[in-house]
């Protein structure tokens, strides 16, 4: 039986993806933002999972405007990185599991999800960044990734209840399929931030810390949090948590399991126009 | 109206909707094409040129050729493809986000370190905010302004 | 306000299409298909919707195994009429309605349907076939055309239940536009036919004709139909039927209104591989 | 086996899922690249030469060169992307889906304005309906494998 064991959250700034890219790891300006993330490369190297389900959006990368799923699951074998106009990160590709991710294809779509399965697709700094940050820089990355790309960029984009219902079919769905896999689902963007107009620059650190709580403790609350509320109080970018819901739905506490441990838990200001959020909880 | 916009009472911030997107969309598009190596270098070497392959309207043309940022959002740009102009131009998403509140680069970065901008005064159009219309352009350029 | 006056089934053969083009409807194979729509004709030019919802699915044309997007709501305002390899048909390109298909997006998708938005898309028989049909061969079609397809080609679809479903969201997202625009659903495919295999050429006509009785005053009943008894009875591709349902859902007796008035029901064996169905439901 | 095929019990079909898919996705995207009228042109000028662009297996190629739809849908292709072969031959849906069952286009033709193929004895694998593998193949090929 597969199974869910944890839940990773982390903000996807590309500055963090060049920084490491072009060796700043040391620089003043990046030590804490990388101190913040020693444990949990430690953490992970003992976990070893098998396949993570990362959640993520595409920022006009794969997804032009002639096509905007909200839902979009990756179930190719092979991802390639993305020139998001830079160059392609210097990253290893990316390698899918097809079989599961069709499986949970299947399973959720049964379940009323109406998504958008991809096949090929090129996948941008909202994917790499998070890989990067719990995996150091290896040849190849040490698992499989099936990617699943929410529409955050063009409204409407999903209400963070759909996305928490969402993590809920996505756990019923790995939990049925029958090959022994360990599998952590992350959630990444936010925290809060604006990349935009006379407002960008905002931050919320007292916001987006009652947010964590919610997340951890209470998080049918947090999945109740309107849009509108997001764009407020974290930015317009900040619109980018309703991702960590799907992550947070998957946890065995929602389906009526133990509470989770919260292994790890980051906060920090700024990297490039955003607060860094961090978090590891266990099953 | 058709569509709802409950958004539209937050300042300095428009929400990229349909409408946004109806209106900006070859904008957008050219945007895309900068994804593309041999792009960039064509784009480069003849801006309006290659502008003038697009069905794009002149003022999203302008807009672009001058990199206003603030006027290519209210031809219908969305950051994350407005993004491409700058990653041809060789900038940083600080200094894209920066370059749209008036202040030079170091006056954001400072403002970023110190912890950013506050949500005080900046969650309602109308509050007392730096981000409210009548407090732009914001940093050293409200002197220059001024004097 | 906007309002759904009625909605129309048809299959969409493509030999139907042909026939049109190649000036065939006088031949004797094909006079009592294109009777069958006569009534149709009249009917919808005294009718006159400013806009059609059109349901159709598009068969390996403007979406590869690249992307399989589940629902896929078109707001452009331009739809190319495809090369589907015999050359396009010599039919008029599609004009959109944009503003009414954002609305809907925004609606439906706030109520938990979770659409791709589509910009650029070429049309394929399967939404071009039911136009000729109602209307014959205009220079320009008379109306707007907001298309919507729906994956009835890889495994999983989505299941009737939620056809029906997404229907009654529809149906409350027209509704809820402040313009007074007269606008029609229709759902397109089927009847029975199997286009493979060692049971290519099977059709049910029981089948269909027990299906139609229920699509009318029953549709809640034949929405809860499973996938495998469709191709039990009505042949692998009879699974396109699922998109009946989503027209179906839109009638206002599902939410409550008075039951719709059959103004027309055809069923004929054979067209091509294909048994046609055609029903007029008024509101 | 991690997908649920309450579908396999049918005879004469295959349905078209994620496993199938994966298998057929060289050759079904081979057969969308038929869709344009200068590749069109090229696959009839020399079909082996335009097959050996597309990672297929050699057993695809086989069974498209051979025009044996059965064989092609067996090594994963879809019958709405096979068609785009079948349109640059020429050929309908009718002659297409005929061909599967071994009877001639006219015997097929016949069948299909008598009212089609009888669901009777073709709902569950081992009935005795003129679909079932045991009665391979249907009309006069039937009686030239006799002879
Ligand atoms: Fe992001
Ligand atoms: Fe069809």
């Amino acid at each position: 039986m597969a199974r869910i064991t944890a839940s990773v959250y982390t903000s996807h700034v590309p500055a963090i993806g060049a920084a490491l890219d072009l060796g700043k790891t040391e620089e003043d300006y990046w030590k804490p933002v990388f101190a913040g993330y020693e444990f949990s490369k430690q953490w992970i190297a003992e976990q070893k999972p098998d396949v993570i389900f990362l959640v993520y959006n595409d920022h006009a990368t794969a997804f032009s405007l002639d096509l905007i799923p909200t839902f979009a699951l990756g179930t190719a074998a092979h991802y390639k990185v993305a020139d998001e106009g830079w160059g392609p990160r210097p990253v290893p590709d990316v390698e899918g599991h097809p079989v599961l991710a069709a499986h949970i294809a299947q399973s959720v779509i049964q379940d009323d999800f109406d998504l958008t399965l991809v096949n090929r697709m090129e996948v941008d700094h909202g994917l790499t960044v998070p890989l990067s940050l719990m995996f150091g820089q290896p040849q190849a990355w040490p698992c499989k990734v099936i990617p699943l790309a929410v529409n955050v960029v063009q409204y409407p984009v999903p209400s963070g209840r759909r996305c928490f219902q969402l993590g809920q079919a996505i756990r019923k769905a790995v939990e049925s399929f029958d090959e022994d896999l360990t599998v952590q689902i992350w959630g990444t963007g936010g925290m809060s931030h604006q990349l935009q107009g006379a407002r960008a620059g905002l931050i919320n650190r007292e916001w987006d810390n009652a947010w964590l709580d919610a997340l951890i403790a209470n998080p049918g609350a947090a999945a109740q949090v309107p849009h509108i509320d997001y764009v407020r109080e974290a930015g317009s970018e900040g619109i980018e948590l309703v991702m960590w819901l799907i992550a947070r739905g998957a946890m065995a506490d929602v389906s009526g399991g133990a509470a989770p441990r919260v292994r790890h838990r980051f906060y920090h200001v700024p990297a490039s126009n955003t607060a860094v959020g961090h978090l590891i909880l266990e099953n | 109206m058709p569509l709802e916009k409950p958004y539209q009472d937050v300042p300095g911030t428009i929400i990229f909707d349909a409408d946004q997107s109806r209106l900006g969309y070859w904008l957008n598009q050219f945007c895309m094409s900068l994804m593309k190596a041999e792009n960039r270098v064509r784009f480069k070497a003849d801006e309006r040129a290659y502008l003038d392959e697009w069905p794009m309207s002149e003022e999203q043309k302008q807009a672009v050729l001058a990199r206003d940022l603030n006027w290519c959002m209210r031809t219908g740009g969305n950051i994350y493809f407005l993004a491409k102009i700058g990653a041809t131009d060789g900038k940083s998403f600080q200094q894209m986000a920066g370059s749209m509140t008036g202040m030079s680069e170091t006056e954001y970065r400072n403002m970023m370190i110190s912890g950013g901008r506050s949500a005080e005064g900046n969650r309602y159009l109308g509050e007392q905010g730096d981000a409210q219309a009548h407090r732009q352009p914001q940093g050293s350029a409200a002197q220059k302004g001024a004097a």
